[in-house]
């Protein structure tokens, strides 16, 4: 009847729960909408903890049945509830608020009230407890509901879940993501791709037509449905309330054709169509990149869409269907996408692939005229942390040199532009402009940003370098705790009064001034001021790029080797004639230099540098978004940066409990993938090598 | 030949691309809020990590002003109030990262923060471009006024008015010459410090010793032990209660019992007195006037009421005090439109947090100078006596010539030149 | 031969040990730097020998505290070289307790009563909440990862520390507690001169107040002011580390984690419960951290408990477990008392201020191990593991 | 014949209070295929270490032609023509075969960071150089097909050849193999020995290995030497070793014991 591990797993789920319930979360969350006016944060954490329980129990009880794994999972569900409502009433007698400060505030017991009594506060004298009945009802029927997913078929219920959460998260962080893009945009471009797609789906069954011709028609379909948008536009559809403006904002797209920009809106259209038409052949992870990509669009655009309006559900509903079905087909669609690709001639195949790269690049060239200014500032962040993650990989990952003192390097990047931008005490004789207008007038930096950033890397690689060498002899976890000394060194003397003068101690370096592109030699109006962050967003990028080809070709190289053998066997490989010292230095000298460009980057697009930016807690962050990434693996820490950068800021949305999320978070995903997200690849060099052999018999052979 | 080709169709697609990404629409400069919609305020304060007790303290202070008047009446119209809470930690990375998640949603009307100074001075120039203004209750930082940002408005004095004033209390009033400066490495107790050690010198002091403690911290009976071999006949600290307590307890181990404590607005609450017990007794505080008041008094009993400990931070009356602003500037500015629609012109806001005078708020009357500042320039001194902090006296700029003639002269030389260089 | 193949040892002593490299002698330049300023800020007569002696009954106090934290760092590395980042939340639970415990023992007056008793029940509280963290954190982010590469536990455990710190800043509050005041009077017939007060016509005396207490005492001419406290913690913790030591030399127990320290596998086959002997392990060292803890905030000036409190001096005691040795009991006994009097007599010493003391704690480290890559007790095992 | 490639000059080399090398003089000439061979525990690969610079001898010189070598760091003597092969294969596990040569290239490789961030053409054709040789070098130790594969997933006897092509991929003129036949069975034992030949024969090598599997050693080596205890007992041909009554007493006299627990000593020797 009763699994044996469900009361025991019933109750291991409580001490978290009971914790939480500690904490307050209820009470925090109580006020924070998911889905607006119709779920709260904390009906879903509830319901999350019991779920999870449920899924839990319920996996351990599949064996015998529906019938018996519901009911297990209920009964998992109902211990939850009975724990929690002995914790509400225990609560209601004695005031816990002297130990458990934010355990929440309300009448007749501090718990009552939230959604452990279903809202309805609980009262001792008239003996109303129904609030604890409905929870635990609520409880036990969703505990046993649950369970019941777990009879679906397996590839349906991952798809369900998956949906589910990220309709969460969108709902979740609606304020962030609601000026991404409107619905009416969304639909145009989703309406332009489909159609071309399967324009050239039906082509491919039904005519003898080229890889051409069919892009051709959907760049014919894509000029129809502009055409058509256009005739809408000039009928009044992008006024205030109609067809096309949607309840959101204006859209960005659309209203192209209202502007100057009417020749780059038809071009866009009909690339879109025809790159619909390329995409029904194409290698499977652009396909399949570009579907979700869209899928993703749509979802912010109809939530966008219902930021006003009254029946939230519709919104919910509709993201949830597009992300499902997008999650279902998508990657059918790319198998019969990649065997098309396959089928093609490998010069169509070299044009595809040309094609993506250049779409690619061009919405990544866009993207933050789209993103506005926050969500540009989160991927500056991102790409920051990237930059860094990339340097320190080459001492973490490549050499096998643990570094936990990182910030050292990125403080003197950041440092070292500061005092070469920006008027100093030192650099300025001895008297500080002072007002905002004096700095042009007195004393300026000594150079601009672009002077200077080469500097800083220098000086930073150098610096690293110089470090280096006391601590070359050191292995493993002493190293560890050095460079971490050397972190905190660092965080002191910028911090101290000592170096006042020239670093502005406490009060850090403010004004650094933003860079400019002045191209005005060729035309007056070419001079942009990079201080948004969506224009420093390409700034980001190109410290990301550089990076990534740096450390591209420092890897796949005769020293990356000497790097990779140190980190296996370092006496062996000193006995394979690697100079260790040689190396290793080299090692955190690139190392070092990335952390100053990342530094100088990150002080001019804060505008100011300041010693609290640089804490352990960077140098943490570096270090786990490698390990979570996959060691040795660019795109491994590209990943762990969109995780570790991306996901706190996702995360905002849970308030005081954002931090704690994230390190639950942290210690789940190492458990589950102690090799890391997306571990390195090894290099197939034995083709190289066979031709390269081919070619050096034939010039033997020859000569 | 085929390479070329390639390279033409991706320089077509960029091409493209920047000729898409030409400007896009300009930002709103007005808020439109619906009827039955919310105003919506940020609200951006270190909410995490090891500075996040003031930032609590704050929220609780705006989070009290909230239920004291939770909705705005614009032309017979009440609009709700409602916050959007962010975590800009105490860092300029988190206060750019905040400044720009408001800065682009054109629901936010205004924003109360941030709360330290590298946070303000990364937030200020987004806010500045993005038409926004900010209320901190916090950043005492004097530069943050003199680079002429739009945006940004204080109702907390900054360091210069108070630093000056100690100085001369400590000076005149005390009849102290031999002071030991210490603070906590922040950026307000270093920058409180950089103002007090001239001011004092200047008026004939002499600075024995001048260092600072790291937060964090738990041990400084080594460098007390430094400074009780200066003799000095005062510490002055500018920090916050948590250090501040522990110094307290820690000046017998060092045989400093007989040299007076003085601390700045950072101190001056009950956090201090609580965490330092019996020894705080005789500690000397500074901060705005008027910190003691019936208003003031009723409001820290609410608060602790509500929130069952007594202040983690000085600052919660400030926070309180911002809220309440922004609130009368959207009465003042806010105007129904034929929609029924309410309509808050930024600019308009942020003309009127520089222009408004005499707003009776909990730490003072509260005039805007036009800078930016809006804070009372009077400064009360106080003493803990029977575990609670009496005022002992009140000084103002410019308000002793009567008194003392001669000091006094020196004195407005000071502020003069403070004025120039502080804010 | 793998093992053996490594050694890069030192050999003789004197100065055969400093002069090896040019690194050492930049290393010994350094330090005659070091001596030379110290030196030359005695004969400036900038510093006394009062100064001395009192900072370093400060400092043997607060690196007591350090050594306590620092064997927890060492046990667990010993056996399963990991960095256990989070036991400096370890302490702070430690201490929580300790607070929760004492504060209701002065609420209820047991505090005056019965002081001894509600002492030692605080620090049985402390440290039972200690050894439930510690073994949590076992359980939940280190068993799994066992057999998991070196750095993974690394980040688990980091993510532990995060997690613990926010989770008592949620639960417990965000301001610092202060423990209460503890006076406990000693022999009131020996100093008859201290604390006496006039009761209703008659003066009692109370004695000597070891716990609040601070006394004048001249020794030798130099008038010093003690803190009974601080001995009682040294002399406290010392006591701790020497039952700590008996019990992996002697019992059965002990001798079980000193053979899975050498070789987990070969010890498995030998019949010993490797999970039981980890789990001991950080029983142990979350004990020492809680016992530590209670230590810490019974000193007066010392009393305060936060949610962050433990983070840094982890940090330190990890540092001092490394200075040590780290791996080795002894070491992090030394390390400990070596960086707390670092810490306390060297800003003053050198006439650096008091900011940069973190600076002289990770210099110093930087400087023992361009001599001892290893730490000062750190030869055996270092040449195994690393 | 007569040239005298290696000259081990009276070397000592002591732990703590034992002597693992005790005064031996060893010479080996251009060309030879020369064993070491005695008890566990002998101090053989104590030897090796010496020679290959992962100890410094106490005292005494090694001279490998004519230079001195001895008190080097192991990558100079590398350079100098000297490599070797590990008692316990010791491979780069987490790279791949071909990556693993390439690695024994990398004294032979000129190439900076600078030309390979920006590939300079002079990069370029050294690497394509490199992969060639490496490709020939797989070939000539029979691990054609596997250059892509995970060093640590090769079976355990391609590891023993993939460790030699590492070697050889210094070029070197000395080959020291320590054990090459250990954990093999007689198949493949007798392609080794096949194989060590052709080695010798084909590169123009000079080989020297330590190695317990007599019949290989009498079949292979053009001289033996036969150490015990750290002192080198006996010296010369296969057949002279063979009858010399000292080494019979030293492999009679300890064998059976030492075979069991002989791997402990060594160990415990080495690290004590």
């Amino acid at each position: 009847m009763i699994h044996r591990t469900t009361i025991p797993y019933s109750l291991y789920a409580c001490i978290p729960i009971v914790i939480l319930t500690l904490t307050g979360i209820f009470a925090t969350f109580g006020g924070r909408d998911v889905i607006r006016g119709e779920l709260n944060l904390s009906t879903l954490t509830l319901a999350a903890m019991v779920g999870i329980t449920a899924y839990l129990v319920g996996v351990q009880a599949r064996e015998r049945g529906l019938a018996l794994t519901v009911l297990n999972a209920a009964l998992s569900g109902l211990i939850i509830a009975l724990v929690l409502s002995a914790l509400v009433l225990f609560e209601a007698q004695n005031d816990l608020r002297f130990v458990f400060q934010n355990i929440g505030r309300s009448a007749g017991g501090n718990l009552s009230g939230s959604v452990l009594t279903a809202g309805r506060p609980i009262n001792a004298e008239t003996g109303d407890y129904r609030g604890l009945l409905e929870m635990a009802a609520f409880c036990v029927t969703w505990a046993g509901f649950i369970s019941t997913t777990l009879f679906l078929p397996r590839r349906l219920r991952e798809v369900i879940f998956v949906a589910a959460m990220l309709t969460l998260t969108i709902s979740l962080s609606q304020g962030q993501v609601n000026n991404i893009i409107t619905l009416p945009d969304a639909l145009a471009l989703t309406l332009v791709l489909v159609l071309g797609y399967v324009a050239a789906v039906w082509a491919e069954a039904n005519t003898g037509l080229s890889a051409t011709a069919k892009a051709g028609i959907g760049a014919g379909l894509g000029l129809a449905v502009a055409v058509g948008i256009w005739l809408i536009a000039g009928a009044g559809g992008l006024e205030r309330g109609g067809v096309l403006y949607g309840q959101g904002t204006q859209p960005v797209i659309l209203s192209m054709v209202e502007d100057s920009r009417i020749v780059g809106f038809f071009i866009a259209m009909i690339l879109a169509g025809a790159l619909g038409a390329v995409l029904s052949r194409s290698s499977g992870q652009a396909h399949d990149a570009f579907w979700y990509l869209l899928a993703g669009l749509l979802a912010l655009g109809i939530i966008n869409s219902q930021r006003r309006a009254d029946n939230v559900w519709i919104a919910v509903i509709g993201v949830f269907s597009v992300l499902a079905l997008a999650l279902y087909f998508v990657p059918l669609l790319g198998k019969r996408a990649q065997t098309a690709f396959e089928r093609t001639p490998p010069k169509f195949q070299r044009n595809a692939q040309w094609f993506a790269t250049g779409t690619a690049m061009a919405i990544l060239f866009l993207a933050p005229q789209f993103m506005g200014l926050y969500v540009s500032n989160v991927f500056n962040q991102i790409a920051l942390y990237a930059v860094m993650g990339i340097g320190l990989n080459v001492m973490i990952g490549y050499t096998g040199l643990l570094d936990l003192g990182y910030v050292a390097s990125f403080a003197i990047g950041a440092y070292t532009l500061g005092v070469l931008t920006t008027p100093s005490l030192v650099t300025c004789g001895g008297s500080l402009p002072e007002t905002a207008a004096d700095v042009a007038t007195q004393c300026t930096g000594i150079m601009t940003f672009w002077e200077a950033w080469p500097i800083c890397v220098l000086f930073s690689g150098l610096t690293g370098t110089l470090l280096g060498i006391p601590v070359l002899r050191l292995r493993g976890d002493y190293l560890a705790i050095v460079t971490l000394g050397f972190g905190e060194i660092t965080n002191r003397v910028i911090l101290s009064n000592d170096f006042r003068d020239l670093l502005g101690g406490a009060q850090g370096i403010a004004g650094i001034p933003s860079p400019v592109i002045d191209l005005g030699m060729f035309n007056s109006a070419w001079t942009t001021t990079l201080s948004r962050s969506n224009d420093m967003y390409y700034l980001f990028l190109f410290s990301v790029i550089i990076t990534m080809f740096v450390v591209y070709q420092l890897a796949n190289s005769r020293t990356g080797r000497a790097w990779r053998a140190i980190k296996a066997d370092e006496d062996v490989a000193q006995a394979m004639g690697i100079n260790l010292m040689n190396n290793k230095l080299l090692a955190f000298g690139v190392s070092s230099a990335f952390a100053g460009l990342g530094g100088a980057v990150f002080g001019a697009s804060v505008q100011g540098i300041f010693p609290r930016s640089f804490t352990l807690l960077v140098s943490i962050n570096v270090l786990s978004l490698i390990i979570i990434g996959g060691m040795g693996s660019i795109p491994g820490v590209i990943l762990g940066a969109f995780i570790l950068i991306g996901l706190p800021e996702l995360l905002r949305e849970l308030d005081a409990y954002r931090l704690l999320t994230f390190g639950a978070l942290l210690v789940v995903v190492m458990i589950v993938k102690p090799e890391g997200l997306l571990p390195p690849k090894p290099p197939e060099l034995s083709e190289a090598g066979e031709a390269a052999r081919r070619s050096s018999n034939m010039t033997k052979e020859a000569a | 030949m085929r390479f070329i080709s390639k390279l033409s169709l991706m320089a077509l697609m960029l091409s493209l691309a920047a000729l898409l990404a030409l400007p896009v629409a300009a930002q709103d400069d007005e808020v439109v809020v619906l009827p039955g919609d919310n105003i919506v305020l940020g609200f951006a304060a270190s909410l995490s990590g090891d500075t996040a007790p003031f930032g609590i303290d704050i929220q609780r202070g705006v989070e009290l002003a909230q239920e004291d008047r939770p909705t705005v009446t614009v032309d017979g119209v009440e609009f709700t109030v409602a916050l959007d809470v962010q975590d800009s930690m105490c860092s300029a990375e988190g206060g750019q990262a905040v400044a720009n998640r408001f800065a682009s949603d054109p629901d936010i009307v205004a924003v109360i923060g941030h709360m330290c100074s590298s946070a303000c001075n990364a937030a200020a120039p987004i806010y500045d471009s993005a038409g926004y203004s900010m209320i901190s209750p916090s950043c005492t930082a004097p530069g943050l006024t003199a680079r002429d940002y739009t945006s940004f408005n204080r109702v907390v004095p900054p360091d210069g008015i108070q630093g000056v004033l100690a100085a001369e209390y400590i000076f005149d009033v005390l009849g102290i010459t031999r002071i030991a400066t210490l603070h906590d490495g922040s950026d307000y107790g270093d920058g409180l410090v950089a103002v007090v050690i001239p001011a004092f010198e200047e008026l004939g002091g002499e600075i024995v010793a001048s260092d600072a403690i790291n937060v964090g911290d738990t041990d400084f009976r080594a460098l007390l032990e430094s400074f009780a071999v200066l003799e000095p006949e005062m510490v002055y600290f500018v920090g916050f209660p948590a250090e501040a307590a522990l110094l307290i307890q820690q000046f017998p181990d060092a045989g400093l019992d007989d040299v007076v404590f003085m601390g700045a607005d950072g101190l001056v609450g009950t956090e201090y007195i609580e965490q330092a017990g019996s020894a705080s007794e005789g500690t000397l505080g500074s901060a705005p006037m008027p910190v003691e008041s019936d208003e003031l008094d009723a409001f820290v009993e609410r608060y602790i009421e509500t929130f069952n400990e007594s202040p983690p931070g000085p600052y919660h009356p400030n926070g309180y005090d911002a809220y309440n602003l922004y609130l009368n500037a959207i009465e003042a500015v806010g105007f129904i439109n034929d929609d029924g629609d309410l309509v808050i012109s930024r600019a308009d806001l942020s003309e009127y947090l520089r222009s408004f005078t005499g707003y009776p708020g909990l730490t003072g009357m509260l005039s805007a100078d036009g800078t930016g500042e809006t804070s009372a320039a009077s400064i009360g001194f106080y003493q803990v006596i029977d575990g609670r902090f009496e005022l002992v006296d009140v000084l103002s700029v410019g308000g002793e010539e009567e008194d003392e003639e001669e000091d006094a002269d020196d004195a407005d030389e000071d502020m003069d030149e403070e004025d120039d260089s502080g804010y | 031969m793998s093992k053996g193949s490594r050694a890069v040892r030192f050999r003789g002593g004197g100065l055969g040990l400093f002069i090896q490299s040019p690194l050492h002698i930049v290393g010994t330049a350094f330090l005659l730097f070091l001596v030379y300023v110290a030196v030359s800020n005695i004969a400036a007569g900038d510093y006394t020998l009062r100064q001395f002696l009192q900072n370093l009954i400060f400092g043997l106090a607060q690196g007591s505290i350090y050594s306590l934290i620092a064997l927890g760092y060492t046990l667990v590395y010993g056996i399963l070289f990991m960095i256990n980042f989070a036991h400096g939340e370890v302490f702070t639970a430690g201490a929580y307790s300790g607070f929760f415990t004492m504060y209701t023992f002065a609420q209820s007056g047991f505090l005056q009563e019965n002081t001894l008793i509600a002492i030692l029940l605080t620090f049985l509280s402390g440290t039972i909440a200690s050894v439930m963290v510690a073994v949590a954190l076992e359980r939940v982010a280190y068993r799994p990862l066992r057999n998991a590469p070196r750095l993974v536990p690394l980040i688990t455990a980091i993510g532990a520390s995060i997690t613990l710190q926010q989770l008592y800043l949620r639960l417990f509050g965000a301001s610092a507690r202060r423990f209460p005041d503890i006076n406990l009077y000693i022999l009131p017939d020996v100093f008859t001169d201290l604390e006496c007060r006039v009761v209703d016509g008659v003066e009692q005396c109370l004695g000597m107040d070891i716990i609040g207490g601070i006394y004048p005492v001249e020794i030798f001419g130099i008038a010093l002011r003690l803190r009974p406290i601080s001995f009682i913690v040294f002399f406290g913790a010392l006591f701790i580390m020497w039952a700590l030591w008996m019990f992996i030399q002697k019992t059965k127990t002990g001798r079980a984690m000193r053979a899975v320290a050498e070789d987990k596998s070969t010890s498995a086959l030998m019949g010993i419960n490797v999970d039981r002997v980890i789990v001991t392990t950080f029983i142990l060292g979350g004990a020492l951290a809680g016992a530590g803890a209670v230590l810490f905030v019974i000193i007066p000036g010392n009393g305060q408990v936060n949610p962050l409190m433990g983070f840094f001096p982890g940090i330190k005691a990890f540092t001092a477990a490394v200075i040590g040795g780290i791996g080795n009991v002894p070491g992090a006994m030394f390390g400990g008392l070596f960086l707390g009097v670092a810490e306390s007599v060297g800003p003053s010493l050198l006439g650096i201020s008091n900011q940069l003391r973190d600076v002289i704690s990770f210099g110093l480290l930087v400087l023992v191990l361009i001599f001892r890559p290893t730490g000062f007790f750190g030869e055996v095992l270092s040449e195994k593991k690393v | 014949m007569g040239d005298v490639l290696l000259d081990v000059q009276t070397i000592v080399k002591r732990f703590g209070g034992l002597t693992a090398v005790n005064h031996v003089d060893l010479q080996i000439e251009r060309g030879m295929i020369a064993s070491l061979i005695g008890p566990n525990g002998a101090g053989k690969t104590t030897f090796f270490n010496c020679v290959t610079g992962f100890y410094k001898p106490d005292s005494g010189a090694i001279l490998f032609e004519g230079q001195p070598i001895h008190g080097l760091r192991t990558d100079y003597i590398l350079r100098s023509g000297v490599a070797r092969t590990y008692q316990n294969i010791r491979l780069f596990a987490d790279m791949t075969v071909i990556e693993n040569v390439l690695v024994g290239m990398h004294s032979r490789l000129r190439s900076s960071p600078i030309g390979a961030i920006f590939r300079l053409p002079a990069t370029r054709r050294e690497e394509q150089a490199a992969l060639a040789k490496a490709m020939d070098l797989l070939d000539f130790v029979g691990l054609t097909d596997k250059g892509d594969l995970l060093a640590s997933n090769l079976a355990y006897g391609f590891q023993r050849r993939l460790e030699i092509a590492r070697a050889l991929a210094s070029e070197p003129r000395l080959l020291l193999l320590d054990e090459p036949t250990a954990g093999m069975n007689p198949n493949e034992t007798e392609a080794m020995t096949t194989f060590i030949r052709k080695l010798r024969d084909e590169l123009d090598l000079t080989i020297f290995l330590i190695e317990h599997d007599m019949k290989l050693v009498m079949g292979l080596s053009d001289q033996v030497s036969v150490m015990d205890y750290g002192v080198k007992i006996s010296e010369g041909t296969p057949s002279h070793v063979q009858n010399d009554p000292k080494v019979i007493k030293a492999y009679l006299g300890t064998s059976e014991v030492d075979e069991e627990s002989g791997g402990v000593i060594e160990d415990a020797e080495l690290e004590s």
